[in-house]
Protein backbone atom coordinates (compact mmCIF):
# COMPACT_ATOMS: atom_id res chain seq x y z
CA UNK A 1 0.00 0.00 0.00
CA UNK A 2 1.05 3.69 -0.71
CA UNK A 3 0.06 6.27 2.29
CA UNK A 4 0.88 10.05 1.67
CA UNK A 5 2.96 11.79 4.13
CA UNK A 6 2.96 15.45 5.62
CA UNK A 7 5.39 17.29 7.34
CA UNK A 8 5.19 20.23 9.42
CA UNK A 9 6.96 22.77 10.93
CA UNK A 10 10.10 21.48 12.08
CA UNK A 11 10.18 18.36 10.64
CA UNK A 12 9.37 20.16 7.83
CA UNK A 13 12.88 21.57 7.59
CA UNK A 14 14.61 18.74 8.96
CA UNK A 15 13.04 16.51 5.82
CA UNK A 16 13.44 19.85 3.67
CA UNK A 17 9.78 18.67 2.32
CA UNK A 18 6.64 19.14 2.98
CA UNK A 19 5.06 15.63 1.96
CA UNK A 20 5.86 12.78 0.41
CA UNK A 21 4.74 9.55 -0.95
CA UNK A 22 5.74 5.99 1.06
CA UNK A 23 5.49 2.05 0.09
CA UNK A 24 4.42 0.04 3.08
CA UNK A 25 3.80 -3.37 3.47
CA UNK A 26 0.54 -4.51 4.03
CA UNK A 27 -0.52 -4.66 7.99
CA UNK A 28 1.80 -1.69 8.48
CA UNK A 29 0.69 0.54 11.55
CA UNK A 30 2.29 4.47 11.98
CA UNK A 31 4.32 3.53 14.27
CA UNK A 32 6.32 1.31 11.26
CA UNK A 33 5.91 4.58 8.97
CA UNK A 34 7.63 6.80 11.47
CA UNK A 35 10.57 4.01 11.87
CA UNK A 36 10.75 3.98 8.29
CA UNK A 37 11.10 7.58 8.10
CA UNK A 38 13.71 8.06 11.34
CA UNK A 39 16.01 5.49 9.06
CA UNK A 40 15.71 7.33 5.81
CA UNK A 41 16.16 10.89 7.92
CA UNK A 42 17.90 10.27 10.71
CA UNK A 43 17.39 13.83 11.90
CA UNK A 44 14.01 12.63 12.66
CA UNK A 45 15.07 10.19 15.73
CA UNK A 46 15.28 13.04 18.18
CA UNK A 47 11.44 13.87 17.96
CA UNK A 48 10.40 10.51 18.31
CA UNK A 49 9.33 11.39 22.02
CA UNK A 50 7.26 14.46 21.23
CA UNK A 51 5.76 13.71 17.33
CA UNK A 52 2.07 12.99 17.22
CA UNK A 53 0.59 11.72 14.63
CA UNK A 54 -2.87 12.44 12.52
CA UNK A 55 -4.12 10.06 9.97
CA UNK A 56 -7.10 11.64 7.69
CA UNK A 57 -6.95 14.86 9.94
CA UNK A 58 -7.37 12.87 12.87
CA UNK A 59 -5.07 12.39 15.79
CA UNK A 60 -4.04 8.49 15.86
CA UNK A 61 -1.99 6.39 18.08
CA UNK A 62 1.48 4.59 16.87
CA UNK A 63 -0.51 1.26 16.42
CA UNK A 64 -3.38 2.48 14.27
CA UNK A 65 -3.03 0.49 11.06
CA UNK A 66 -3.02 2.33 7.80
CA UNK A 67 -5.00 1.38 4.77
CA UNK A 68 -3.89 2.35 1.33
CA UNK A 69 -4.46 6.10 0.13
CA UNK A 70 -4.29 6.99 3.64
CA UNK A 71 -3.07 10.84 4.45
CA UNK A 72 -1.09 10.52 7.42
CA UNK A 73 0.89 14.19 9.07
CA UNK A 74 3.70 14.04 10.99
CA UNK A 75 2.64 16.91 14.02
CA UNK A 76 5.49 18.30 16.08
CA UNK A 77 4.33 19.67 19.07
CA UNK A 78 2.42 22.76 18.72
CA UNK A 79 2.36 25.80 19.45
CA UNK A 80 1.65 26.02 23.22
CA UNK A 81 2.10 28.79 25.40
CA UNK A 82 0.30 30.52 28.01
CA UNK B 1 -16.82 31.02 11.75
CA UNK B 2 -13.56 29.15 11.89
CA UNK B 3 -10.94 30.35 9.89
CA UNK B 4 -7.15 30.50 9.07
CA UNK B 5 -6.14 33.25 6.83
CA UNK B 6 -2.75 35.14 6.38
CA UNK B 7 -4.28 38.63 6.63
CA UNK B 8 -4.36 40.79 9.79
CA UNK B 9 -7.50 39.51 11.83
CA UNK B 10 -10.38 42.18 12.16
CA UNK B 11 -11.30 41.66 15.43
CA UNK B 12 -14.77 43.68 14.75
CA UNK B 13 -15.70 40.69 12.59
CA UNK B 14 -14.86 37.73 14.76
CA UNK B 15 -16.96 39.69 17.60
CA UNK B 16 -19.86 40.32 14.80
CA UNK B 17 -19.46 36.54 14.01
CA UNK B 18 -20.95 35.55 17.50
CA UNK B 19 -23.67 38.14 17.49
CA UNK B 20 -27.18 37.10 18.32
CA UNK B 21 -30.32 38.98 19.88
CA UNK B 22 -30.31 36.43 23.00
CA UNK B 23 -26.89 37.39 23.83
CA UNK B 24 -25.84 39.36 27.20
CA UNK B 25 -22.26 38.83 26.89
CA UNK B 26 -19.31 38.33 24.75
CA UNK B 27 -15.94 37.85 25.52
CA UNK B 28 -13.08 37.36 23.24
CA UNK B 29 -9.19 36.29 23.45
CA UNK B 30 -6.65 38.07 21.33
CA UNK B 31 -3.81 35.79 21.45
CA UNK B 32 -0.83 38.32 20.43
CA UNK B 33 2.62 38.63 19.54
CA UNK B 34 4.89 39.78 22.74
CA UNK B 35 8.30 41.42 22.02
CA UNK B 36 10.03 38.80 24.49
CA UNK B 37 9.97 35.52 25.22
CA UNK B 38 12.34 33.57 28.60
CA UNK B 39 14.57 36.72 28.30
CA UNK B 40 15.06 36.97 24.80
CA UNK B 41 14.45 39.79 22.35
CA UNK B 42 11.62 38.86 19.82
CA UNK B 43 11.81 40.44 16.64
CA UNK B 44 8.42 38.52 15.19
CA UNK B 45 6.32 35.45 15.50
CA UNK B 46 5.57 32.90 12.38
CA UNK B 47 2.87 30.41 12.61
CA UNK B 48 2.32 27.30 10.27
CA UNK B 49 -1.17 25.08 10.32
CA UNK B 50 -1.80 21.84 8.97
CA UNK B 51 -5.21 24.05 7.23
CA UNK B 52 -8.00 21.44 6.93
CA UNK B 53 -6.75 19.87 10.20
CA UNK B 54 -6.84 22.75 12.45
CA UNK B 55 -10.12 23.88 11.03
CA UNK B 56 -11.85 20.56 11.71
CA UNK B 57 -10.14 20.61 15.44
CA UNK B 58 -11.38 24.21 15.82
CA UNK B 59 -15.25 23.56 15.00
CA UNK B 60 -14.55 20.40 17.69
CA UNK B 61 -13.45 23.01 20.19
CA UNK B 62 -16.50 24.88 19.29
CA UNK B 63 -19.14 21.95 19.53
CA UNK B 64 -17.73 20.87 23.03
CA UNK B 65 -17.95 24.56 24.29
CA UNK B 66 -21.52 23.94 23.23
CA UNK B 67 -22.24 20.76 25.24
CA UNK B 68 -20.64 22.09 28.24
CA UNK B 69 -21.91 25.67 28.79
CA UNK B 70 -24.57 27.25 27.34
CA UNK B 71 -23.27 29.54 25.15
CA UNK B 72 -24.61 31.07 21.75
CA UNK B 73 -21.94 31.39 19.24
CA UNK B 74 -18.37 30.50 19.07
CA UNK B 75 -16.04 32.17 16.42
CA UNK B 76 -12.19 31.41 16.33
CA UNK B 77 -9.86 32.36 13.58
CA UNK B 78 -6.12 31.90 13.83
CA UNK B 79 -3.59 34.02 11.41
CA UNK B 80 -0.41 32.32 9.78
CA UNK B 81 2.71 33.28 8.19
CA UNK B 82 4.19 36.16 10.16
CA UNK B 83 2.94 37.92 13.04
CA UNK B 84 4.58 41.47 14.24
CA UNK B 85 4.68 42.12 17.34
CA UNK B 86 1.43 43.55 18.87
CA UNK B 87 -0.33 41.76 16.43
CA UNK B 88 -3.01 38.77 17.13
CA UNK B 89 -2.20 35.56 15.92
CA UNK B 90 -5.73 34.07 17.07
CA UNK B 91 -8.72 35.34 18.32
CA UNK B 92 -11.84 33.75 19.91
CA UNK B 93 -15.06 35.01 20.37
CA UNK B 94 -18.16 33.98 22.65
CA UNK B 95 -21.31 35.10 22.85
CA UNK B 96 -24.09 33.75 26.08
CA UNK B 97 -27.03 35.26 27.57
CA UNK B 98 -24.71 35.63 30.80
CA UNK B 99 -21.43 36.09 31.44
CA UNK B 100 -20.07 33.28 33.30
CA UNK B 101 -20.58 30.99 30.38
CA UNK B 102 -18.47 33.21 28.06
CA UNK B 103 -15.92 33.73 30.10
CA UNK B 104 -15.66 29.92 30.49
CA UNK B 105 -15.86 28.92 27.36
CA UNK B 106 -13.59 31.32 25.98
CA UNK B 107 -10.88 30.34 28.62
CA UNK B 108 -11.52 26.63 27.61
CA UNK B 109 -11.88 27.44 23.74
CA UNK B 110 -7.89 29.27 24.25
CA UNK B 111 -6.32 26.36 26.53
CA UNK B 112 -7.60 23.62 24.15
CA UNK B 113 -6.50 25.45 21.06
CA UNK B 114 -3.03 25.55 22.29
CA UNK B 115 -3.13 21.88 23.09
CA UNK B 116 -4.44 20.31 19.98
CA UNK B 117 -4.63 22.28 17.19
CA UNK B 118 -2.12 21.41 14.63
CA UNK B 119 -1.14 24.96 14.38
CA UNK B 120 2.63 25.91 14.68
CA UNK B 121 4.56 28.42 16.10
CA UNK B 122 8.49 29.45 15.25
CA UNK B 123 10.08 32.26 17.16
CA UNK B 124 12.53 35.02 15.35
CA UNK B 125 14.77 36.71 18.00
CA UNK B 126 17.93 38.22 17.78
CA UNK B 127 20.44 35.67 17.63
CA UNK B 128 18.04 32.75 15.79
CA UNK B 129 15.30 31.29 15.56
CA UNK B 130 13.66 28.68 17.09
CA UNK B 131 10.01 26.18 16.60
CA UNK B 132 8.12 26.29 19.98
CA UNK B 133 7.65 23.00 21.31
CA UNK B 134 10.78 21.13 19.14
CA UNK B 135 13.78 22.23 20.46
CA UNK B 136 16.14 19.06 20.89
CA UNK B 137 14.72 17.22 24.24
CA UNK B 138 11.49 18.90 24.36
CA UNK B 139 8.55 16.53 25.72
CA UNK B 140 4.57 17.36 25.34
CA UNK B 141 3.90 20.98 26.52
CA UNK B 142 2.68 18.90 29.50
CA UNK B 143 5.19 17.08 30.37
CA UNK B 144 4.01 13.88 28.94
CA UNK B 145 5.95 11.93 26.38
CA UNK B 146 3.71 10.38 24.76
CA UNK B 147 1.51 11.55 22.03
CA UNK B 148 -1.62 13.26 22.39
CA UNK B 149 -4.90 11.79 21.55
CA UNK C 1 -8.77 54.93 28.90
CA UNK C 2 -12.15 55.09 31.18
CA UNK C 3 -14.68 56.73 29.41
CA UNK C 4 -18.59 57.06 29.14
CA UNK C 5 -20.05 58.40 26.07
CA UNK C 6 -24.07 58.44 24.30
CA UNK C 7 -22.46 56.94 20.88
CA UNK C 8 -22.20 53.01 20.22
CA UNK C 9 -18.42 51.25 21.26
CA UNK C 10 -15.82 51.01 19.30
CA UNK C 11 -14.51 47.65 20.05
CA UNK C 12 -11.51 47.87 17.83
CA UNK C 13 -10.71 51.53 19.82
CA UNK C 14 -10.64 49.90 23.06
CA UNK C 15 -8.94 46.95 22.30
CA UNK C 16 -6.33 49.25 21.01
CA UNK C 17 -6.32 51.37 24.22
CA UNK C 18 -4.65 47.89 25.97
CA UNK C 19 -1.75 47.35 23.46
CA UNK C 20 1.31 46.74 24.99
CA UNK C 21 4.36 45.25 23.20
CA UNK C 22 4.66 42.69 25.84
CA UNK C 23 1.34 41.57 25.87
CA UNK C 24 0.36 38.23 24.81
CA UNK C 25 -2.79 38.00 25.93
CA UNK C 26 -5.56 40.70 25.06
CA UNK C 27 -8.99 39.64 26.53
CA UNK C 28 -12.58 41.57 26.25
CA UNK C 29 -16.16 41.83 27.82
CA UNK C 30 -18.90 43.39 26.17
CA UNK C 31 -22.36 43.43 27.67
CA UNK C 32 -24.88 43.63 24.97
CA UNK C 33 -28.74 44.29 25.43
CA UNK C 34 -30.62 41.40 25.37
CA UNK C 35 -33.95 40.94 24.04
CA UNK C 36 -35.44 38.73 26.64
CA UNK C 37 -35.76 39.28 30.46
CA UNK C 38 -36.73 37.60 32.84
CA UNK C 39 -39.85 36.42 30.60
CA UNK C 40 -40.24 39.98 29.17
CA UNK C 41 -39.55 40.69 25.65
CA UNK C 42 -37.34 43.88 26.11
CA UNK C 43 -37.18 46.17 23.41
CA UNK C 44 -34.14 48.19 24.30
CA UNK C 45 -32.16 49.51 27.29
CA UNK C 46 -31.45 53.09 28.40
CA UNK C 47 -28.54 53.83 30.68
CA UNK C 48 -28.02 56.49 32.99
CA UNK C 49 -24.84 57.23 34.72
CA UNK C 50 -23.41 59.93 37.54
CA UNK C 51 -20.74 60.48 34.74
CA UNK C 52 -17.36 61.86 37.14
CA UNK C 53 -18.36 59.44 40.32
CA UNK C 54 -18.56 56.30 37.51
CA UNK C 55 -15.53 57.47 35.47
CA UNK C 56 -14.12 57.60 38.97
CA UNK C 57 -15.14 54.33 40.18
CA UNK C 58 -14.63 52.81 36.46
CA UNK C 59 -10.34 53.69 37.40
CA UNK C 60 -10.81 52.88 40.77
CA UNK C 61 -11.29 49.29 39.40
CA UNK C 62 -8.45 49.35 37.15
CA UNK C 63 -6.30 50.41 40.20
CA UNK C 64 -7.12 47.35 41.92
CA UNK C 65 -6.74 45.14 38.93
CA UNK C 66 -3.59 46.47 38.52
CA UNK C 67 -2.71 45.69 42.01
CA UNK C 68 -3.93 41.95 42.09
CA UNK C 69 -2.80 40.56 38.92
CA UNK C 70 0.31 41.35 36.40
CA UNK C 71 -1.51 43.16 33.62
CA UNK C 72 -0.09 45.65 31.31
CA UNK C 73 -3.10 47.99 30.36
CA UNK C 74 -6.93 48.07 31.36
CA UNK C 75 -9.99 50.13 30.01
CA UNK C 76 -13.39 50.78 30.20
CA UNK C 77 -15.65 52.17 27.94
CA UNK C 78 -19.53 52.45 28.79
CA UNK C 79 -22.58 54.10 26.67
CA UNK C 80 -25.14 55.80 27.70
CA UNK C 81 -28.70 56.54 26.41
CA UNK C 82 -30.58 54.23 24.41
CA UNK C 83 -28.48 50.85 23.63
CA UNK C 84 -30.40 48.78 21.12
CA UNK C 85 -31.01 44.67 21.28
CA UNK C 86 -27.39 43.55 20.45
CA UNK C 87 -25.43 46.56 20.84
CA UNK C 88 -22.84 47.07 23.54
CA UNK C 89 -23.53 48.86 26.57
CA UNK C 90 -19.88 48.09 28.15
CA UNK C 91 -16.83 47.06 26.68
CA UNK C 92 -13.90 46.31 28.54
CA UNK C 93 -10.32 45.66 27.56
CA UNK C 94 -7.24 44.15 29.48
CA UNK C 95 -3.43 42.77 28.23
CA UNK C 96 -1.22 41.01 29.72
CA UNK C 97 1.87 38.96 29.28
CA UNK C 98 0.08 35.70 29.96
CA UNK C 99 -3.43 34.99 29.28
CA UNK C 100 -4.08 33.87 33.12
CA UNK C 101 -4.02 37.56 34.59
CA UNK C 102 -6.41 38.51 31.17
CA UNK C 103 -9.11 36.89 32.10
CA UNK C 104 -9.06 37.31 35.75
CA UNK C 105 -8.77 40.61 35.55
CA UNK C 106 -11.78 41.23 32.91
CA UNK C 107 -13.75 38.56 34.95
CA UNK C 108 -13.22 41.22 38.12
CA UNK C 109 -13.94 44.16 36.30
CA UNK C 110 -17.31 43.54 34.80
CA UNK C 111 -18.36 41.77 38.05
CA UNK C 112 -16.99 44.89 40.09
CA UNK C 113 -18.25 47.56 37.62
CA UNK C 114 -21.90 45.83 37.94
CA UNK C 115 -22.05 46.35 42.14
CA UNK C 116 -20.13 49.69 42.31
CA UNK C 117 -20.23 51.92 39.42
CA UNK C 118 -23.26 54.43 39.87
CA UNK C 119 -24.61 53.66 36.28
CA UNK C 120 -28.87 52.14 36.13
CA UNK C 121 -30.39 50.68 33.50
CA UNK C 122 -33.81 50.90 32.22
CA UNK C 123 -35.72 48.39 30.90
CA UNK C 124 -38.26 49.05 27.72
CA UNK C 125 -40.17 45.84 27.59
CA UNK C 126 -43.56 44.84 25.68
CA UNK C 127 -46.17 46.55 27.71
CA UNK C 128 -43.85 48.76 29.90
CA UNK C 129 -40.72 49.62 31.66
CA UNK C 130 -38.40 49.55 34.88
CA UNK C 131 -35.07 50.43 36.41
CA UNK C 132 -33.70 47.02 36.86
CA UNK C 133 -32.52 46.42 40.63
CA UNK C 134 -35.47 49.74 42.02
CA UNK C 135 -38.49 47.66 41.90
CA UNK C 136 -40.15 48.35 45.03
CA UNK C 137 -39.45 45.24 47.37
CA UNK C 138 -35.53 44.94 45.68
CA UNK C 139 -33.01 44.90 48.06
CA UNK C 140 -29.55 45.22 47.11
CA UNK C 141 -28.27 42.53 43.95
CA UNK C 142 -26.23 40.31 46.61
CA UNK C 143 -29.37 40.51 48.83
CA UNK C 144 -27.69 42.74 51.13
CA UNK C 145 -30.08 45.23 52.75
CA UNK C 146 -27.48 47.80 53.39
CA UNK C 147 -25.68 50.15 51.45
CA UNK C 148 -22.70 49.00 49.87
CA UNK C 149 -19.51 50.64 50.75
CA UNK D 1 -25.62 74.51 55.82
CA UNK D 2 -26.23 73.78 52.29
CA UNK D 3 -25.38 70.70 50.64
CA UNK D 4 -26.24 70.37 46.58
CA UNK D 5 -28.67 66.85 46.07
CA UNK D 6 -28.33 64.56 42.69
CA UNK D 7 -31.33 62.09 41.88
CA UNK D 8 -30.80 59.62 39.60
CA UNK D 9 -32.80 57.06 38.32
CA UNK D 10 -35.62 55.80 39.75
CA UNK D 11 -34.92 58.51 42.48
CA UNK D 12 -35.21 61.12 39.53
CA UNK D 13 -38.07 59.99 38.27
CA UNK D 14 -39.92 59.90 41.53
CA UNK D 15 -39.06 63.44 43.13
CA UNK D 16 -39.18 65.03 39.01
CA UNK D 17 -36.23 66.61 39.33
CA UNK D 18 -32.72 65.72 38.69
CA UNK D 19 -30.67 67.89 41.85
CA UNK D 20 -31.85 70.43 44.81
CA UNK D 21 -30.30 72.47 47.11
CA UNK D 22 -31.37 71.78 50.97
CA UNK D 23 -30.57 73.66 54.20
CA UNK D 24 -29.31 71.20 56.79
CA UNK D 25 -28.43 72.00 60.33
CA UNK D 26 -24.98 72.29 61.43
CA UNK D 27 -23.80 68.36 62.40
CA UNK D 28 -26.10 66.93 59.97
CA UNK D 29 -25.07 63.30 58.51
CA UNK D 30 -26.15 61.71 55.14
CA UNK D 31 -29.32 59.50 57.11
CA UNK D 32 -30.39 63.22 58.49
CA UNK D 33 -30.56 64.31 55.12
CA UNK D 34 -32.26 61.30 53.52
CA UNK D 35 -35.17 61.47 56.32
CA UNK D 36 -35.64 65.31 55.09
CA UNK D 37 -35.97 64.28 51.86
CA UNK D 38 -38.35 61.99 52.82
CA UNK D 39 -40.54 63.69 54.39
CA UNK D 40 -40.83 66.11 51.34
CA UNK D 41 -41.50 63.32 49.00
CA UNK D 42 -43.02 60.01 50.92
CA UNK D 43 -42.65 57.81 47.17
CA UNK D 44 -39.00 58.45 48.33
CA UNK D 45 -39.67 55.99 51.18
CA UNK D 46 -39.93 52.79 49.99
CA UNK D 47 -36.28 52.75 48.26
CA UNK D 48 -34.65 53.35 52.36
CA UNK D 49 -33.66 50.02 52.50
CA UNK D 50 -31.97 49.80 49.07
CA UNK D 51 -30.83 53.20 48.45
CA UNK D 52 -26.84 54.28 48.62
CA UNK D 53 -25.21 57.67 49.01
CA UNK D 54 -22.33 59.30 47.87
CA UNK D 55 -20.58 62.42 49.30
CA UNK D 56 -18.48 64.12 46.65
CA UNK D 57 -18.27 61.59 44.40
CA UNK D 58 -17.57 59.10 46.73
CA UNK D 59 -19.34 56.27 48.80
CA UNK D 60 -20.21 57.38 52.00
CA UNK D 61 -22.40 55.48 55.20
CA UNK D 62 -25.83 57.15 56.30
CA UNK D 63 -23.68 58.52 59.80
CA UNK D 64 -21.07 60.51 57.88
CA UNK D 65 -21.20 64.00 58.81
CA UNK D 66 -22.18 66.65 55.93
CA UNK D 67 -20.30 70.02 55.56
CA UNK D 68 -21.38 72.88 53.72
CA UNK D 69 -21.26 72.92 50.05
CA UNK D 70 -21.25 68.35 49.62
CA UNK D 71 -22.46 67.27 46.63
CA UNK D 72 -24.13 64.50 47.93
CA UNK D 73 -26.03 61.99 45.41
CA UNK D 74 -29.27 59.41 45.87
CA UNK D 75 -27.67 56.39 44.39
CA UNK D 76 -30.51 53.63 43.70
CA UNK D 77 -29.28 50.09 42.71
CA UNK D 78 -26.50 50.26 40.46
CA UNK D 79 -27.37 47.97 36.94
CA UNK D 80 -26.36 45.04 38.27
CA UNK D 81 -27.19 41.97 36.04
CA UNK D 82 -25.08 38.42 35.29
Amino acid sequence: MRVHVLYFASLREKVMASEASRELQDGACVGDLWNTLCREHPALEPMSASVSFAVNREYASRDQALRDGDEVALIPPVSGGR
Amino acid sequence: MFEIHREPIDVAKVVAAVAHPAAGAVTTFLGTTRDNNEGRQVTLLEYEAYPEMAIAEMRRIGDTARQRWPIQEIAIAHRVGIVPIGEASVVIAVSSAHRAAAFEACRFAIDRLKEVVPIWKKEHFDGGEVWIGSQVGDVFPGGETEPRK
